[in-house]
């Protein structure tokens, strides 16, 4: 079971590797969502301050539902997604390879990129170990729920509004920890309360988000 | 190991709420080739799609050597290989990485993917992503991973599209082979299909679509 | 309960006024009947149009039987 | 026990078993919005401190209940409807979702409506307003995934799945927005909880709670009933009961 683990992770890095558009478009999104404010609010740097870790999370969040929409469609394309489903493998297992795949390709360079945007946010550079901590759980959180959401609608061709709406609602409360975890550290408080939060969600994602993705894949072929 | 592979009893398929067909009960032997007839929408996909588990029955029973399916699932989908109209190939890798990600997910050896390919004849372009290959040579790519799957049942939906000559004479080589080993085989395909010293047995649904009253077997 | 209501003595004009918040507790109730209505409506329709294919069903199924003769 | 639930679950026994039952809860649904409405806006005193604009929760803490409510019998419904392919399931999950979300955008004005004569604002980032609104997005997403699939059987399974999906997260989101509700203002008592509301007030609020259940009961009832007959309309009970014209 872990080598083919293994195996799917392997497999859609490469393909990853091939098609540079995959995971290059949701990191221009994510930097062009955070420019926009500062052109949309005004350059004035505490309001900016103030802003910024709501901006930063939302911004990661909407980037992050961008990249999960194609999750299982090529896949579901070109039939390799009927093989793993016949694999005998355990689907859960698969789905979570996948999922992990996509977070390598998109999670983490999102993370890595969000202290650059901190900078342009003005955000104090003490708070930035906080918001890449609340990112990492959070953005791995959020591929699981929107895997979700990219299982079910993956046998539409234009699922994109339609995952938004199912999946944005489940992502508030890593939204709510998430940003306020940045806005703690900004004022100087404690973060423990926030990041534990988010782990724990984060636990509860990857011990029930591939039972419901696995459930929504059988259904695709009714 | 009683020579009696898959039994099918009193099958019901429908789309949406059309029924496609009902009462249908066959059973296949080791060796045995069985060919499904039936003009378009008459349900040899899904037939072959419910066969393989993809498409869930509400009405009758499929058994894999003697026990039911739901319950013998696993067992079932370990030897059993489905090879449908898309090739399950990922365009952007190379046929050698494709048949070794099947391979690693089936746990089948090296030693039998590079038979394979040798088998199917893709040796030249094995490391070409698949993109750049005729259809031919990706269909060749799908019968290569039907072979490292050592499946014993194979499901096969129009396995000669996109084939030339001498691709029709390898799949027909292929299934006698895998019949003359033990194996058994499904198809559905609208060209004409011979397997020398192999009595192809044949399934009309459309006889099934009329008669409806359950009595649809398998005829020589 | 047999404490007279205390509404009694209001007239009928200072009972509508609500204490003056007679459009937010008014506005509430009128949206309030609004959207039962319109679930009631719905359900109402609703039975209505099953019950013309059901007929319509019939109907069909009704012409197929005497075409086949039966 | 089991026996019952099978026996309840052909479309045909629901079906005269709604049938019957449908007309005594209309009349008692009828009786207690009456009663209540009349004790609410007429015998119950004024409150001290909200005047007479605090008889708006005898519309808006019903509808919450009912919006909440709902969803946990879909969520129900789509579990059963997963485990045991039961079709009622399905369709009475189905006919709830559309009166869900009107209860919920119900409870939403209401509570806005209410709001404005306290606060001066016609949205008030209140937790529990903030959690009705979140749970309205649920129920259009789970209506809109329903219909978006082509095979209906594919969109009631999807459908499903998307509930106990919510349903697990129901409670994630009503304490993640409490905890951000107080986070971001100064512990104040939640502007919602209905005061602590004398005995006469009482009354009136449970019976309109009661009454709103019954209101939804009744209509899913029926309207379960009609997507009986539109699914079964080629059996043979509803032919027959299309001749003694009995639908």
């Amino acid at each position: 079971m872990i080598k083919s683990f293994i195996a799917v992770l392997r497999r859609d890095l490469l393909v990853a590797a091939r098609r540079r558009s995959d995971w290059l478009n949701p990191l221009v999104f994510y930097v062009i969502v955070v420019t926009l404010f500062p052109l949309g609010i005004g350059p004035d740097g505490d309001l900016l301050r103030q802003i910024a870790p709501g901006v930063l999370w939302v911004a990661a969040l909407l980037a992050t539902l961008l990249a999960i929409e194609g999750l299982f469609r090529s896949d579901y394309d070109d039939g390799s997604l009927e093989q793993l489903v016949l694999s005998g493998q355990p689907l859960t297992v698969l789905v979570l390879a996948k999922v992990l795949a996509h977070w390598l390709i998109t999670g983490l360079p999102l993370l890595l990129l969000s202290p650059l945007m901190a900078i342009i946010l003005q955000l104090n550079l003490t708070s930035i170990p906080a918001l890449l901590a609340s990112l990492l759980l959070g953005t791995l959180t959020l591929s699981l729920i929107g895997a979700i959401g990219a299982a079910l609608t993956v046998s539409l061709r234009r699922g994109g509004v339609l995952l938004a709406l199912l999946i944005l609602p489940l992502f508030i409360p890593v939204l709510i920890f998430g940003s306020s975890a940045v806005i703690a550290a900004e004022g100087g408080f404690a973060v423990e309360g926030q990041l534990s939060l988010l782990g724990a969600l984060c636990l509860l994602a990857v011990a029930f988000a591939p039972l419901a993705i696995a459930a929504s894949l059988r259904i695709i072929w009714e | 190991m009683n020579n009696l592979l898959l039994q099918v009893s009193d099958l019901a398929l429908f789309r949406g709420e059309r029924c496609l067909f009902s009462g249908l009960s066959f059973s296949l032997e080791s060796g045995q080739v069985l060919q499904l007839h039936g003009e378009n929408g008459s349900g040899k996909t899904s037939l072959i799609r419910a066969l393989c588990t993809l498409l869930p029955i509400e009405q009758g029973e499929i058994a894999w050597r003697g026990n039911l399916l739901p319950a013998a699932r696993d067992q079932y989908l370990s030897e059993m290989c489905y090879v449908g109209h898309s090739e399950a190939i990922k365009a952007d890798l190379s046929p050698r990485e494709n048949l070794a990600f099947t391979a690693t997910l089936l746990n089948a050896s090296d030693a039998t993917v590079n038979s394979a390919v040798e088998r199917v004849g893709l040796t030249g372009q094995n490391d070409l992503p698949c993109r750049h290959l005729s259809a031919g040579q990706r269909r060749r790519v799908a019968l290569a991973r039907l072979l490292i799957s050592e499946a014993t049942l194979w499901l096969l939906d129009e396995p000669l599209t996109a084939l030339d000559g001498h691709g029709r004479k390898l799949v027909e080589q292929l299934i006698g082979e895998h019949a003359n080993a033990g194996g058994a085989v499904i198809f559905t395909t609208h060209q004409p299909l011979t397997v020398n010293a192999i009595e192809i047995l044949s399934l009309n649904l459309d006889a099934l679509q009329s008669a409806n009253d359950g009595s649809g077997g398998a005829s020589p | 309960m047999g404490a007279k209501p205390v509404a009694g003595e209001q007239t009928v004009k200072e009972f509508f006024a609500m204490g003056g918040y007679a459009f937010y507790v008014w506005m509430s109730f009128g949206l309030t009947f609004v959207v039962m209505a319109a679930i009631t409506l719905s359900t109402v329709l609703q039975r209505k149009q099953a019950i013309r294919l059901v007929k319509r069903k019939a109907q069909i199924n009704s012409n197929s039987d005497s075409v086949s003769g039966q | 026990m089991f026996q019952w639930f099978h026996r309840l679950a052909s479309l045909k026994n629901f079906y005269r078993l709604a049938e019957i039952i449908t007309p005594w809860l209309t009349v008692i649904c009828a009786g207690l919005l009456a009663v209540g409405l009349y004790r609410g806006l007429v015998v119950a005193p004024t409150d001290y401190e909200q005047g007479e604009s605090y008889r708006i929760i005898y519309v808006h803490v019903p509808s919450a209940w009912m919006s909440m409510f709902i969803y946990m019998v879909i969520a129900f419904c789509s579990a059963i409807y997963l485990i045991w392919k039961m079709k009622l399931a399905d369709i009475v999950a189905q006919v709830s979702a559309p009166m869900g979300a009107a209860f919920t955008f119900l409870a939403l004005s209401t509570g806005s409506l209410w709001g404005k004569p306290m606060w001066g604002t016609w949205w008030e980032w209140d937790a529990r307003l903030t959690s009705e609104l979140i749970l309205l997005f649920l129920y259009i997403g789970y209506m809109a995934l329903r219909n978006a699939l082509d095979s209906p059987a594919a969109g009631a399974k999807a459908a499903a799945i998307l509930a106990l999906v919510g349903v697990v997260n129901i409670p994630i989101i009503h304490y993640s927005v409490e905890w951000w509700n107080t986070l971001h203002q100064p512990a104040s008592i939640t502007k919602f909880d209905t005061p602590s509301i004398h005995i006469s007030m009482l009354i009136p609020l449970l019976l309109m709670a009661l009454g709103f259940k019954l209101f939804y009961l009744v209509n899913m009832l029926s309207k379960t009933r009609s997507v009986i007959l539109e699914r079964e309309a080629s059996t043979s009970w509803v032919r027959s009961r299309l001749q003694e014209n009995k639908l």
